[in-house]
């Protein structure tokens, strides 16, 4: 299940923690500077003002997470986090799953796409599977959608726009994982 | 950063000698206790963007963290209630073989609380499953929760009963011109009327209905209406009106004592037209302490609108203990069991914010879409 | 069908125009000077800029409407048209019908609650019948509450909480008429 | 106003002798045109938030008021298209009995445009329509809008053949390793590959397959993979890359030729990595011109970071024509036909933009939550 980053005025406004460049949001009254996204217009930046309720992960409402491990690096509610260069829909972290388990009542679709990220721990590519859990309705948090050699339709398990719940009891899809299958041998 | 710094660091994280990171164990799903916490509530997401696609969310109040624990859908005006016998949920939805349209089926859905998946259903003839912005009262637990009771509305009014040991239907009980379901004694219930009484059902130990009474009249639905949401307190159900009357009714018997009502308002709070407004206005503590969401400058039509505080009163005294002003404005409450209870506020942006029900103070904000609108907190009791 | 307001992000941020004193956004940053809401956070107040775009309806994007009879006056897609004073639910004036017909492919549910509403016109109090529009997903444009003498379920004629999509062939909410069904002889 | 002007206003208006306004006519119900105006465009909400809930919902770009015309339900993943021979909407969809489970029923939905309603269905057989977040060519006419093609995706795919006139379902195409209908001749239709090139199915006057047959490789997918939206001027299909070349493939006859690509890009653009980006990131006009939507920085992964720009070309010339830079970000676009052409954005608040297609000047925003995502935007053809 792949698709777009949904703009509600609320990620608008959080702009800076919320999205990477990699966004639409980037028209949106904000300008790049190196890799960091800084709010320009007074909307933006009435709204950027951190506060506690804002965690690293810049979902307003969701708490941060470790992996608890010092070579898997990152927070797995962050659209950052690294296993997630390719993903596209609501994080499992956020939605009582995990990086690699889905919420309760739901079911990991054994069918994926795949990416192959980068682990800036060890400057290793591993590849992710990314499983979708199926069987209720769309989860709504956590929204991340990146496409580092993501493929059009055509090349089908490369591809995030697919519906992956395939081969599931349901067809809907709930969220995201992002499940470590291997390391990738052939790149460097 | 400057890039000689990041490049250090680079060079330092790189320089350690890892081991590949292990491949992840295959198809994980997560399960839950098989009873939950008292701090564990359930958000009931009714979702009026797309009506048919409401959820309830499981949320832990207490956790910072990984505070999302699982969702079910309870869908199109459904009822929600969960067991607190069984490790069991019910839902009652209506579907459509076309989604929107064709054909309707209206059912009870039970879903298992370690899995959070769907074990049984009972179906429910007549397509007349009561459709409301969701009310805790519409799905109620009878008989020490053997028996389950359903409001229906078609406009006609009445009350299914299912014995749900058995997963059947043994029962209609017609309400006419009355709503909801409040459980009173064992084997009773009584219902609100529209000319200002509770009509009280009582049934036999197979869920047949036996008789019926009416009370007295004791309110004024033209003047000061009844909210149709109440807090319970022991066997007391304290019904607020709108106009910031406190309505006691004592359930513990077959059949209903009303009791002697008061203000919520001193002199100077009505002055300044504070009323009870929102969604789920009303929610209690065991110890007896009754929370009510109130805003400024009533007027004819302003008991939805929500409110900036949360008043407690000790309903033995009668007297205001507190006066918690919220971060954001309230839409619903609701209070968490036990010693250390949570003040649970869905607030305007429609996130959850999580208060100390003691002191008011502000613990932490649940949201980042995980709800549409969740108007309906059911804490565990 | 009958329900509060929906306060997505664009709502608090129109907060002057888009709601009345009768909406959960009081409590946004906003204060009541008279009837007029002004917005007070730097939130509201950078986004409360008027521009082209936000017609006197307060809903971005969804353009005025007049009835073209002085003697029913107001917008028929604002919130604070006379005749909805206990409306609960998206205007079918923005959603394809208008204040007295359905959207093309709803039907309109014969069962209704019923508002008494003064027209400022002529000082008369009508009788509204709120009849909703049923058989297609919900709308989701200019969604409007107010509960003027709006009871609770027990008196189910007067109550906006009750899904009206009842006798159709189809209980799915689209969006809420106001279509004046009488004189209220009896209110002043 | 000070309160005495208000008075004097008041006392004015109220002085007037209105007669009492007179009752509503009884349960109108509107109707649209049996056509449709070449600036009424249908906007598919894809609604990630309820994805099985998604609409589509006929806008008409040209007018300031009243411009929401009316919706259709098109939900999971479902695929559209409008006819342009009969009164007829195609929607195809997946059902479960219980909304979220059970019993799947895959179905094409016949609507009329007059009503909006359903007039008919056809079932599909076997749980394997393709579900994609919302693509033009994975449900598309042949044979003059006698045949209907659906894109299967099991992950097998395949395509189905469905006679409209009798409403029956005639053939499945299968199309192993290949995406997406591209209607090329009369009776055939082309489908893009993962070994970078087309195949092409032939099929009989009566919808079974015939024949089919490769085309040479004519692009790379690991290097700078075609985009599989493509948009249409005559016959030629114009399929942009990744990296802003732009493929036309000739499909008039019943063998895809494929023509002579042309980069997009300046030297100056190249230097500042401009690429389309987005979701329908292309559109054309029948006068030969080419709409594509851009964003500069482009990266490895920024071909769905949509666009700050709308860039109009020439295909005959191959120039650059206009630069449209847009008012808010866009993320799909639409043109309509005719001689005063609109360009329609669905930007990054999911509202609409109207721009004038010929000049680039902004027209007016279509909004306010009338869509929850519209990805894609179908105009007349």
């Amino acid at each position: 299940m792949k698709w777009l980053d949904k703009l509600t005025e609320r990620s608008s406004r959080n702009v800076a923690r919320q999205t990477s460049r990699r966004s639409f949001l980037t028209g949106l009254g904000t300008v790049l500077v190196g890799s960091t996204a800084i709010p320009l217009l007074p909307v933006a930046r009435a709204a950027g003002g951190g506060s506690a309720e804002e965690s690293g992960n810049g979902y307003h409402g969701v708490a941060s997470q470790t992996t608890g491990r010092i070579d898997d690096p990152g927070d797995p509610t962050s659209c950052e986090y690294w296993r997630y260069c390719a993903i596209d829909g609501f994080l499992c972290s956020c939605c009582g799953g995990s990086v690699n388990s889905c919420p309760p009542g739901t079911e990991m679709s054994p069918m994926t796409w795949i990416g192959t990220c980068l682990n800036p721990a060890d400057n290793k590519h591993y590849i992710i599977s990314y499983n979708d859990c199926c069987g209720k309705t769309s989860c709504g948090r956590c929204l991340c959608n990146k496409n580092e050699s993501d493929k059009p339709p055509y090349r089908a398990f490369s591809n995030n726009d697919t519906n992956w719940c395939l081969g599931t009891e349901s067809t809907l899809y709930h969220c995201s994982t992002g499940v470590i299958v291997g390391i990738a041998t052939d790149k460097q | 950063m400057n890039r000689l710094v990041i490049g250090i660091l680079t060079a330092f994280i790189t320089g350690l000698v890892f081991a590949d990171l292990p491949n992840d164990p295959n198809n994980v799903v997560e399960k839950l206790p098989a009873s939950y916490p008292d701090t564990w509530i359930y958000a009931h997401d009714t979702n009026f963007f797309a009506l048919a696609d409401g959820k309830v969310v499981v949320v832990d109040v207490a956790a910072e963290n990984k505070n999302y624990k699982g969702s079910v859908g309870v869908g199109q005006f459904g009822s929600f209630l969960p067991s607190s016998t069984r490790s069991e949920l019910y839902a009652a939805e209506t579907f459509y073989s076309r989604r929107l349209r064709g054909e309707r089926t209206d059912v009870i859905t039970i879903y298992d609380k370690v899995n959070l998946a769907p074990i049984d259903e009972i179906v429910l003839p007549g397509g007349k499953r009561g459709q409301l912005v969701t009310y805790e009262n519409t799905l109620q637990f009878l008989n020490n929760e053997k028996f389950l009771l359903l409001f229906n509305f078609s406009p006609a009014s009445s009350v299914t009963v299912i014995d749900i040991d058995k997963r059947k239907i043994v029962e209609e009980v017609q309400i006419p011109g009355c709503s909801m379901i409040y459980p009173t004694a064992k084997l009773s219930f009584a219902s609100l009327c529209s000319d200002d009484l509770m009509l009280v059902s009582y049934l036999d130990k197979k869920g047949k209905v036996k008789s019926q009474k009416r009370t007295k009249k004791f309110f004024s639905g033209d003047d000061d209406p009844l909210f149709a949401f109440n807090a319970m307190i022991g066997n007391v159900a304290y019904f607020p009106s709108y106009n910031a009357q406190v309505q006691p009714v004592d359930l513990s018997s077959k059949t209903p004592k009303i009791l002697k009502g008061w203000s919520l308002l001193s002199d100077k709070d009505k002055s300044e037209k504070w009323r009870p407004g929102g969604w789920q206005i009303i929610t209690a503590h065991e110890s007896g302490q009754l929370f009510v969401l109130m805003h400024k400058d009533g007027y004819n039509g302003s008991h939805k609108d929500g409110g900036s505080e949360v008043w407690v009163f000790d309903v033995k005294s009668k007297k205001r203990l507190n006066r918690f002003v919220l971060k954001e404005w309230g839409v619903s409450i609701a209070v968490t069991k036990g010693d250390d209870p949570y003040l649970v506020v869905t607030n305007g942006n429609y996130d959850l914010d999580v208060y100390s029900a003691k002191d008011g103070s502000w613990i932490r904000v649940i949201g980042g879409k995980a709800f549409e609108m969740p108007m309906m907190l059911h804490a565990a009791k």
